[in-house]
Formats: structure tokens, C-alpha cells, sequence
């Protein structure tokens, strides 16, 4: 089929071949000089690092207050701070890490990133949107501040009336400031959605496109989908407490099982907008430490696109106790199933495309075997959660803790770290130090496991989640677990330490340290501030290991602005070996 | 993939007159009492073709890109599937009650 | 008046990682796509709780939707169905490098939200003075329902937020006045009008459904 | 097994418990196979076709359309069995017998009353018989809780606008643990109450005796138990500390100001009103979250409250 489309509308371009500069003098970071140039940029990589920076910031905070609810619970009683604080801090962990950390971290970071360095194009479709969206992030973190410095919130993330509409503590400006924080979400998705519709490089079809940028397509279109819905419920949330509109409050009249629709329409599928950008990096880790061609591209392309969709219909599960009628948590749970199946096929392809490779064991794809056992567990343990009669017992209980944070941590957290030093080189254009980034990985896999796994056991033997007191029979369990966050926290200032060492003295990076093929690896590391001097032109699909590394590098030499996408492009052979 | 379709300043008048008329039936089937649940899906009937109307002649959908024809029917499916969803459960509760 | 080069005026507008004013245009208006897409998500919200409330209760909207004036419902209707046939002339004008159609289309689409929010303005006020207030500030007894404030609510919330978008609108189209009377727009480029064009036209068509779902039952 | 069920989850105490572990082993088991697998083969692939030189070539392996489809539907007929099974079990945990012995339940912040047919009012002690399958009607008096069994594997929301119910039949005599699953405010994790399975005779026997049994005791003593029977030392300590209200050490004949600015001093007054309508008046630095007591508490027993407060000086 690939093959009669190319035949049908291909289009014949005189190319030639462009190797990466290695060591440029002047590059993006370089380029443009001052604070307020930094500020003011439209370029979407600074964008990247500008996120980069505050949400390494905000996960800081939110791995702070996670310390600090661990400690607590190393007694059964109050060990040093009050029930009031506790919920406060559990709260603000929760809000920081979704909304400020993990929701932005790969699409907003690494996505703004590489986009457009995976199309071959300059920047992204609308780079002022861009930068706005940026602000707009900063301002909903200034009025979430704002929240916890005058009188904090003690809902719980999810804010679930009616006790967030009677509650004394600032839940209007925290609510606020999530409700602008979607703003920016929306235009990112927005952006990358037009970005790759209308900004590929000549050759650049759909079925060239990095599994990366569908994975961030997939998630676009959830953000753009869901996100709207965040906005009108924590609106109305707001106007509860404003006006006293009653549509949530059942002092008033209202329903509160209603809320709880609202909300988990936007919230599970929130959970997508977390996990799938992860998918993406996962599959280019794989293929490239493999070296090999990714085993069934459309099985994991498509299979992105399955979960954003079925993600939508599921969010019922999480109300399996909460008082919907017994024919929606019978829809619910069923739908609930099919999400596994296609993250069963993402990871056997994986698995396959391993398969007969040549496998590299360097840092990114360590996180990537890591992500993918933890994973693993995380989606075996939500089927346990899916089943009603089980759910019943388990829900509001620590085994759903463990279960998302093996989902969102082992997940989506050890994805974003194989992302951030699989593109660490390109960003900076330095090295990290191997054996450190190595150490590090292995202690932080040893202490999360060491955080989780006990709360498997703890929540199914009945310990009910946000508990500020607990009866003395799980004491063993929590010591255990907070044992394991300290020495995630260790994890963590090791990889802290070897970064900032990497950027200021750290070996300078080739442009292509890893061997890639795909397009963001033939441009110097880093690259300068326009991406490309040339128009690139792709012949090959991004994971074709077996075929020369000069043919991933041909291009044609930059007479006007962008390029078009829509054409498959072939190159002849005489015009190939003239390269 | 037509971007810059020109309709004729006859044609535009002609669609808004299309929407008046429907705008005054909408108003007029209330005066004959039709019966529930008639009446709803009437009026309903009546803003979607209002809204098809103006959505593929003055919006110029009907000579646009089919990606962007696909996002409108997205926004409208995904509209249903939160509706639909949700009503599974609020239309089919079963409380129980005490006996004393 | 001096003429600057043709082509040079032409290309103003182009953005340096675009190839052509084509491609930067179809850009913009699958943005303002997308983005319209999340509105009627974003509305969908108000619908939902409206069509759940309605299940819940019909009589009681039976009863509240009495308070609300058919009459001025199908008169601002009309109003904006019209302000949608004025944005419409107005890039068909853009289209056409009649400038000064465009500017008088705009004002009278300014016009026509002027008095779409007068109307509006009005409705309110008479609702206010019986003491039919948002939520909790409820104080009207013409509707023997527990629920009636509820209704209320929704109505504010989907007219309030709604006339915000209106507003929104008005800000949009002064600011296009001002761009047409500086000579931004042209036959080559009026992405700009193009797109409020559309946003215009949501904001109208979100109230086609408001109009029968709020006024018409009976 | 056993062992592991043991480790795993709570004593398995009520008829329909079983069923649900059936399934949670099931999965356990199945999944543990399945990681296995995966572990296994991410850790073999890793050494075996670990990179031995720069010039390494790989096999062109695109796809494999039956590999894709075993690895959906292997899975999907996995799911469904789960599905179907949590279902049932579901249906079960729903269902409660025509004859099951009815009680109600209120969840306040933060106690949990038990109502009886008798018009007899239990806080935080939940009486039932053994071998017979008991109903419980459950609504809030204020925001969201969630009533939950681990031992008798039944959680339920109880919300404030509806009813909803749990059904359980206890298998032997003893005692339960009852928790909040829902959080709902600062002394959340101390909504805790007891479940009390007694065998029939002895149930019987208590619903009797259990509105009766402090009419002859010492004032003092009675109000110093009533204060712990209905909960009010989860929010008041005894002792000075301060929790989500006022300690009632030294609270008596003391003055306190309100939110208002009034200062009011502690006399019966003011105690039966802080009881029965806890909002009225509220002492300025908490919030307004106490319950009302009204037609939990009798006269005659607040009366004793009233004593016991007196001794706490």
C-alpha cells in the first residue's frame, strides 16, 4: 500500500547530502544573549528549557512535600506536624505533581523540544502561542501560590464537592490557577496538532512520522479534548463557592456524584495526557540502543491513538463506590479492559523490537527497561482495579497510591528521564557522566519499589489513602515505604549533581552520540537557533537501521522559508551516491 | 483544500434568510402545542440544522480541509460520548430506601 | 500616498518558518479549528449539567423557562444570526480588497453585539428586580420548585458565559477596525478576519441552541 | 497460599468475601506469571543481544501480523474472564437478601451513627448477628464518606443527598474494623468505628438491654463514657491538646470569644447549645464541623456530659 501512494503522487527533488556540523561556535543557546532575550524568545527550544526549568522546580517542591507526608507517616500518631498541615501538604503534592509537573513535563519540555526537530522545521506553527503558553503556565503557578500562602487547601487534588464548597482555606484562587494552567496546556496541544499537520519536511508522510510525534499526537488531541472540561467544571467548582450555584452542593439542591463526572472526564484521560508522550520516547529509546528497525510501527502508532480514545470512555472507574447507577459502573468497567489491550501490544512490540537486536545498555535505555517492568506492574494492577468486585475493596485505599504511582512514577517519570538523557546532548550539547547516571538509576529503582511495593500490601489489607492516622498494625509497611523515599531522594540529588557537573564541565557531545537515524540526531549538538540551514528531505523511515547513515542526512540547500509536507518524495540512485 | 472559497454577497443573504425563516418556525411549532418528548426533539432538529447550515456556508467548512471538517465532528462526538456516558448513570439510579 | 513594492507589502505578514501566505493561513485557520473545538467542549460542560438537570427535573423547566421572554430570546436571535451575515460580507469584502466594506461590515457587526448585550442587559435587570440572583442569593418564590435556584443557575451560566464571549467578540472586531483603517489587510492576507469570522460565528451558533433550549419550553 | 492470602489481605469474615479474593488471586497469579515473562525477556534480550561492536547489523524485522494478533486477543481473553467475574461478584455484593436485617447509617464529620429498628442510637459501634445478612441504609449529614469493611470486603460512599447501602453476612462472631474511605476533613483518619458480630441470642439480648444500660450509673462516670461512646474525644481531647475543637480541659465556667467577638462563658447553656446546634456559636481560631447531636443524645444524657466536664478542671 506504502509503496502505490509513493508511486502515485511522488515527487522528484535534487538533494544532496548535509553533514552535521560537529562543535558549533554558534548555536541556539549561544546565539541571542541576556536574560530578556532568553524571556522574550519564541524559539520552541529555549521554550523547552524555560518548562524545563520550572517544572524541575515544582517537581523539587512537590518531592519535598512528598518527604515530608513520608515522615509523618513513620508513627502511627502525629509524629511533627498536625492533621490540618498533613492534608494541605497531601493536597499540594498531588495538585503540583499532575497539573505543574507531569502534565506539562514531556509534552511542554521534551515535546516543545524535539517537535520540530523531528519534522525538520524551523519552529513550531505559531511560536508567540507558544511563549504565551509559557506565561500563561507561570501565572496559574503564581496564583496556586498565592493559594498556599494565604490559608493552603486541603481538598485533596480532586477537589470533590461537597466538602471543597464548605472548606475554609483559599480553594478559589488554587482552583484559579488550575483553570488558567489548562489554558496552557490547550494551546500546546493546539500547536503541536497544526505543527504537524502543516510543518513536515518534504518525505516526512504519515508512516515516517517518529513514533515520538504520534505519541505527542495522540496526546494533542486529548489536552485540546479534555482539557476544555477541566476548565467549565473548576468554573463551576469556583462559582459554588462564589455564588453558591448549587449545581454540585447538595446543600443546595445539587449532586455531587455529577461533580465527580465532570471532573474524571478531563482526569482520566489526563492520566493519557501523562502516560503517552512517555510511550513516544519509549519506542525511539528502544529502536535506537537496539539498532534496530522498530518492530510494528503502526501496531504502536495506532495503538497510541486507541488508548486516547477508549481513554475517554472510562473515567466511571473511578466511581466504582461513589454511587452511580450499577449499569455505569458495568459500561465503565468493561471499557476499563480494552484499555489494556493496546498497551499490552505496545509493550510485546517493544519486547519484539529488542528481539535479535544490538542492544546498547547506555543510561536512556536502562530508564527505558526500567519504565517498561514498572510499567508493567502499574498495568497489572490497574486490571486488578478495573474488576468491580475487587475494586470495591480496594478502592480508596493505599493499593490505588501504589497503583498510580507505579503508573505515573515507574511510568511516566522513568519515561521522562530516559527522554531527558536520551536528548540531554542535543539540548545542552554535553555528555553526563555514564557511571553516575547509571548509579543513579539503579538507587532510584531500588527506593521506588522499596516506596510502593509495600503499599500494595498495606492497601489490601485495608489502609485507606489520605490518612493522617493509621492503626499500628501497618506501621512496619509505612516505615518501610518512607525508608524508600529517602532513598529515591538520594536518587535524585546523585542525577542532580551529575547534571549540573555535565553542564558546566561536561564532555562535549557529537552530534550524534547514540547512532540515531532519526532527523533530530543529523544537526550539530546543540543546534543552532534556526534548527536547519537546509529544507531536510526523508526517504527513510526514522527507524531504517539497516540503511546507510548518509542517507538520513540528504537535504536541499535553504532558497525560501519552510516547507511543504504533504508530497512522499524519492530521491533517484545517481543523485543519492552524488551526496 | 480550497482555503479561500469567495461566496457570492447573494448566496450569504440567501443563507441568513434560510436561518431567519427556521428561527421564526422554531418559535411558531411552539404556538401548536406538540407533546413531550415531540416538542424537545423538534426544536432540537431545528438548531442543528441552523447550526449545520451556518457551520458549512458561512464557517465555509463545506469547501474546507477535510481535517478540519474531522475536528468539527471530533468536538460534536466527543460532546455526545460525555453526555451519553453520563447519563448511564444518572438516569438509570436505583436508591434504596429506609424502612424506618 | 506612497506605494511601496508590490510583492514587498505582499509578504509583510509571512512569517520566516513558513514557505508561502497559503501555508501560513491554513495554519491559522486549523488553529482557530482546533481551537474552536475546545469551545464546544468547553460549553458541552454547561450543556451537560442543562440536559442532566432536565432529566432530573422537567417540570421544574417547565415552570423557571416562564420567567424568560420568548419574545426578546427570538429577537436577539435574529440579532446575531445577522451580526454572523455582517462577519461573512465582511471577509467576503476582505476577500475582495474592499477595505472600506470590510470596515463598515465590522462596525455593523459591532452594532448588532451592542445590541444583542442591551437586550441581554435588560432581560437581566428585570430578573435581578424580582429577585431571581445566581445561587445562593436566590430569593424568588413566583416558582414553587426546591430546585429552581438550580435552574437559574444554569441559565446565568450559560447566557453569562456566553455575553463574556460576546464581549470578547466586540474587543475582537474594534481591534480589526483598527487593523483594516492602518492597511493590514488585503486580498493576500486577512487571516486575521478570517478567523474572528469563525469565532463569531460559534459564539452564534452556541446561542442558536441556547434560544430553544432556555425559551422554547413549553 | 494461604500463607500469602494471609499477607496479602484481611481475614476473610463475610460470605461473599471469598469470592472477591478468588479473583484478587486469580489476577495476582496471573499477573505475576505474565511479568515474569516480561522480566525475563527484557533481561535475556538485554544480554543476549547485547551490542558486541559498533559495526553490529540487525535483521529487518517490520511486523508480524499473527504475533499482533495473539498478543491482542490472548490478553483480551484474559480481561474478559476478569471482567465477567468482577462483575458477578459484583452483582452479589449488590444484591442483598429480601430478609436482611435492616440498620441505618449516618456518616457525620467524623463519627458514624448507628440507627435500629428499636429507635436505639449507637455512635461509632456497629452491633449485628452473626449468619444473617444485614442491610445497611446510609446517608451523610454533611460532606462525602465512604463506609468501609476490609474484613468483610464491602465499601460504599455515603453521600448527602441520597441513599445508597451495603449488605454483608458476618460468618462468625467478633470484632471489625470500620474506616472512612473518603476523606472528608481533618480528623478523617480518626473516623473509625468498631463492627460487633454477636452470635443471634446475644444480639437480641443487647438491642434490649443497650438503651438502658446506663439509667443507674454515677452522672460523672456515664457523661466521662458518653464523651468516648459518641465520638466527641475525636475532635475534644481531655487532656489540653488541641485537636479540630476546644479541649474540654478547663473549658467549664471558663470564657471563650466567639467568631463573632462575644465572649460567652462555658455554662449548661452554652454547652447544650454547642451540642445540639454546634454552629450557632463558634469559638474564634476553629471551623464550623461539628455535627449536631440532636436526637442522638437525650436530655438526661447530656446532662451527664455536662457533669463530667465539670471534673475536668
Amino acid at each position: 500500500m506504502a509503496t502505490n501512494e509513493e508511486n502515485s503522487n511522488t515527487k522528484k527533488l535534487q538533494v544532496r547530502r548535509f553533514k552535521p556540523e560537529e562543535n558549533p561556535e554558534k548555536h541556539y543557546l549561544n546565539e541571542e544573549k541576556g536574560i530578556w532575550a532568553w524571556m522574550t524568545t519564541v524559539d520552541h527550544k529555549k521554550i523547552g528549557l524555560l518548562y524545563l526549568g520550572s517544572i524541575t522546580f515544582f517537581f523539587f517542591v512537590g518531592g519535598v512535600l512528598a518527604l515530608l507526608l513520608r515522615t509523618e507517616l513513620l508513627t502511627p500518631a502525629q509524629s511533627f506536624i498536625d492533621a490540618d498541615t498533613y492534608n494541605q501538604v497531601f493536597t499540594l503534592h498531588g495538585a503540583i505533581m499532575i497539573f505543574f509537573f507531569l502534565i506539562p513535563s514531556v509534552p511542554a519540555v521534551l515535546g516543545n523540544f524535539v517537535l520540530p526537530l523531528q519534522l525538520g522545521a524551523k519552529d513550531v506553527a505559531f511560536p508567540r502561542l507558544n511563549l504565551a503558553s509559557y506565561y500563561i503556565y507561570v501565572i496559574g503557578a503564581a496564583f496556586t501560590l498565592f493559594a498556599i500562602f494565604t490559608g493552603g487547601v486541603d481538598t485533596g487534588w480532586t477537589f470533590y464537592t461537597p466538602y471543597s464548597a464548605t472548606t475554609s482555606g483559599n480553594v478559589m484562587a488554587m482552583t484559579f490557577g488550575v483553570f488558567i494552567l489548562g489554558f496552557s496546556s490547550i494551546l500546546t496541544g493546539l500547536n503541536f496538532i497544526v505543527t504537524i499537520h502543516k510543518m513536515r519536511a518534504p518525505g516526512i508522510t504519515w508512516n515516517k512520522l517518529p513514533l515520538n510525534l504520534w505519541g505527542l499526537y495522540a496526546t494533542s488531541l486529548i489536552q485540546i479534548l479534555a482539557t476544555p472540561v477541566l476548565a467549565i467544571t473548576l468554573l463551576l467548582l469556583t462559582m459554588e463557592r462564589l455564588l453558591q450555584i448549587g449545581i454540585f452542593d447538595p446543600a443546595l439542591g445539587g449532586d455531587p456524584v455529577l461533580y465527580q463526572h465532570f471532573f474524571w472526564f478531563y482526569s482520566h484521560p489526563a492520566v493519557y495526557i501523562m502516560i503517552v508522550p512517555g510511550f513516544g520516547i519509549i519506542s525511539e529509546v528502544i529502536s535506537t540502543f537496539s539498532r534496530k528497525v522498530i518492530f510494528g510501527y503502526w501496531a504502536i502508532a495506532l495503538s497510541s491513538l486507541a488508548i486516547a480514545f477508549i481513554g475517554f470512555l472510562v473515567w466511571g472507574h473511578h466511581m466504582f463506590t461513589a454511587g452511580q447507577s450499577s449499569l455505569a459502573n458495568m459500561v465503565f468497567s468493561f471499557l476499563t479492559f480494552l484499555v489494556g489491550i493496546p498497551t499490552g501490544i505496545k509493550i510485546f512490540n517493544w519486547l519484539a523490537t529488542m528481539y535479535r537486536g544490538s542492544i546498547d545498555m547506555k543510561t536512556p535505555m536502562l530508564y527505558a527497561q526500567v519504565f517498561l517492568f514498572l510499567f508493567t506492574i502499574g498495568g497489572f494492577t490497574g486490571i486488578m482495579l478495573g474488576a468491580l468486585s475487587v475494586d470495591i475493596h480496594l478502592h480508596d485505599t493505599y493499593y490505588v497510591v501504589a497503583h498510580f504511582h507505579y503508573v505515573m512514577m515507574g511510568g511516566m517519570v522513568m519515561a521522562f528521564l530516559a527522554g531527558l538523557h536520551y536528548w540531554w546532548p542535543k539540548m545542552f550539547g554535553k555528555m553526563y557522566s555514564e557511571f553516575w547516571a547509571k548509579i543513579s538509576c539503579a538507587i532510584l529503582f531500588v527506593g521506588f519499589n522499596m516506596t510502593f511495593l509495600p503499599q500494595f500490601v498495606m492497601g489490601a489489607q485495608g489502609m485507606p489513602r489520605r490518612y493522617f492516622n493509621y492503626i499500628d498494625q501497618f506501621q512496619s509497611f509505612h516505615q518501610f515505604s518512607t525508608i524508600g523515599a529517602y532513598v529515591m531522594g538520594v536518587a535524585f540529588v546523585i542525577m542532580a549533581i551529575y547534571l549540573v557537573h555535565s553542564l558546566l564541565k561536561g564532555k562535549r557531545a557529537s552530534s550524534n552520540p547514540w547512532g540515531s537515524r532519526a532527523l533530530e540526531w543529523q544537526i550539530s549538538s546543540p543546534p543552532s537557533l534556526h534548527n536547519f540551514h537546509h529544507v531536510p528531505v526523508i526517504v527513510n523511515g526514522p527507524y531504517d537501521y539497516h540503511k546507510p547513515m548518509s542517507e538520513f542526512q540528504l537535504g536541499i540547500a535553504a532558497s525560501h522559508n519552510g516547507h511543504h509536507a504533504e508530497e512522499a518524495v524519492s530521491v533517484s540512485q545517481s543523485e543519492k551516491e552524488q551526496a | 483544500m480550497s482555503g479561500h472559497h469567495i461566496s457570492s454577497a447573494k448566496f450569504l443573504w440567501g443563507v441568513a434568510l434560510a436561518l431567519f425563516v427556521l428561527t421564526f418556525i422554531t418559535v411558531a411549532v411552539t404556538w401548536i402545542q406538540i407533546p413531550e418528548p415531540w416538542n424537545i426533539v423538534v426544536a432540537i432538529a431545528i438548531a442543528v440544522v441552523k447550526a449545520l447550515i451556518v457551520v458549512a456556508f458561512f464557517m465555509n467548512l463545506w469547501w474546507d480541509s477535510k481535517f478540519n471538517v474531522l475536528l468539527f465532528i471530533m468536538s460534536i462526538a466527543f460532546f455526545l460520548l460525555l453526555i451519553g456516558i453520563t447519563l448511564l448513570d444518572t438516569l438509570y439510579r436505583v436508591d434504596p430506601v429506609p424502612s424506618f | 500616498m506612497s506605494q511601496p513594492s508590490a510583492t514587498e507589502e505582499r509578504l509583510e505578514h509571512l512569517k520566516h518558518y513558513f514557505i508561502d501566505s497559503d501555508q501560513q493561513f491554513e495554519a491559522s485557520k486549523m488553529g482557530m479549528w482546533v481551537f474552536l473545538v475546545t469551545e464546544i467542549l468547553f460549553f458541552g460542560g454547561l450543556f451537560l449539567a442543562y440536559i442532566v438537570y432536565r432529566a432530573w427535573y422537567p417540570e421544574l423547566y417547565l415552570l423557571a423557562s416562564e420567567e424568560l421572554h420568548t419574545f426578546w430570546g427570538a429577537v436577539n436571535t435574529v440579532v446575531l444570526i445577522g451580526s454572523s451575515l455582517t462577519v461573512a460580507m465582511a471577509i467576503r469584502s476582505a476577500q475582495l480588497n474592499q477595505i472600506k466594506g470590510l470596515i463598515i461590515n465590522l462596525w455593523i457587526t459591532i452594532g448588532l453585539a451592542c445590541v444583542f448585550m442591551v437586550i441581554k442587559y435588560f432581560e437581566y435587570a428585570e430578573k435581578f428586580g424580582k429577585g431571581i440572583l445566581p445561587g445562593g442569593y436566590y430569593t424568588y418564590e413566583g416558582i414553587e420548585h426546591e430546585q429552581a435556584n438550580i435552574f437559574f443557575s444554569i441559565y446565568y451560566m450559560m447566557t453569562g458565559l456566553h455575553g463574556i464571549h460576546v464581549l470578547v467578540g466586540i474587543g475582537l472586531m474594534l481591534w480589526l477596525v483598527y487593523k483594516a483603517k492602518k492597511k493590514v489587510f488585503h486580498s493576500g492576507y486577512y487571516t486575521p478576519v478570517e478567523i474572528t469570522g469563525l469565532y463569531w460565528h460559534l459564539v452564534d451558533i452556541i446561542w442558536i441552541f441556547l434560544f430553544p433550549l432556555l425559551y422554547l419550553i413549553d | 497460599m494461604n500463607r500469602l492470602s494471609e499477607f496479602m489481605l484481611p481475614p476473610a469474615k463475610s460470605t461473599l468475601a471469598a469470592e472477591t479474593d478468588a479473583l484478587f488471586h486469580f489476577i495476582n497469579v496471573t499477573s505475576i506469571i505474565l511479568l515474569a515473562g516480561i522480566t525475563f525477556a527484557i533481561i535475556y534480550f538485554s544480554w543476549k543481544y547485547r551490542r558486541r561492536s559498533e559495526d553490529d547489523v540487525t535483521p529487518v524485522i517490520t511486523h508480524n501480523n499473527k504475533l499482533e494478533i495473539t498478543w491482542s486477543v490472548i490478553p483480551l481473553i484474559l480481561v474478559m474472564i476478569v471482567f465477567g467475574w468482577g462483575f458477578t461478584g459484583y452483582l452479589n455484593l449488590t444484591t442483598a437478601p429480601d430478609d436482611s436485617y435492616e440498620i441505618r447509617v449516618v456518616g457525620k464529620s467524623w463519627l458514624w451513627e448507628f440507627h435500629y429498628e428499636t429507635g436505639h442510637v449507637s455512635v461509632n459501634e456497629l452491633h449485628v448477628p452473626v449468619n444473617r445478612p444485614v442491610k445497611l441504609i446510609m446517608s451523610s449529614d454533611d460532606v462525602l464518606h465512604s463506609f468501609y469493611i476490609p474484613d468483610f470486603r464491602v465499601k460504599m460512599d455515603v453521600l448527602p443527598n441520597r441513599y445508597t447501602s451495603v449488605w454483608f453476612e458476618a460468618i462468625e462472631t467478633g470484632e471489625s474494623i470500620i474506616y472512612c474511605a473518603e476523606y472528608c476533613g481533618n480528623a478523617h483518619s480518626n473516623m473509625l468505628a468498631t463492627t460487633y458480630v454477636h452470635s443471634v441470642e446475644d444480639f437480641e439480648t443487647w438491642l434490649e438491654t443497650a438503651g438502658s444500660a446506663d439509667d443507674d450509673m454515677d452522672p460523672v462516670e456515664l457523661g466521662e463514657q458518653l464523651v468516648t461512646r459518641n465520638a466527641c474525644d475525636t475532635c475534644h481531647s481531655t487532656d489540653g491538646t488541641r485537636l479540630q475543637g476546644p479541649s474540654f480541659q478547663g473549658l467549664w465556667g471558663s470564657e471563650r470569644e466567639m467568631q463573632d467577638g462575644e465572649i460567652v462563658t462555658v455554662d449548661e447553656n452554652y454547652v447544650r447549645e454547642s451540642i445540639l446546634e454546634p454552629n450557632a456559636r463558634i469559638t474564634a481560631g476553629y471551623d464550623p464541623v461539628m455535627p449536631s447531636y440532636s436526637g442522638t443524645l437525650s436530655d438526661r444524657q447530656i446532662d451527664a456530659i455536662i457533669e463530667y466536664l465539670k471534673t475536668l478542671q
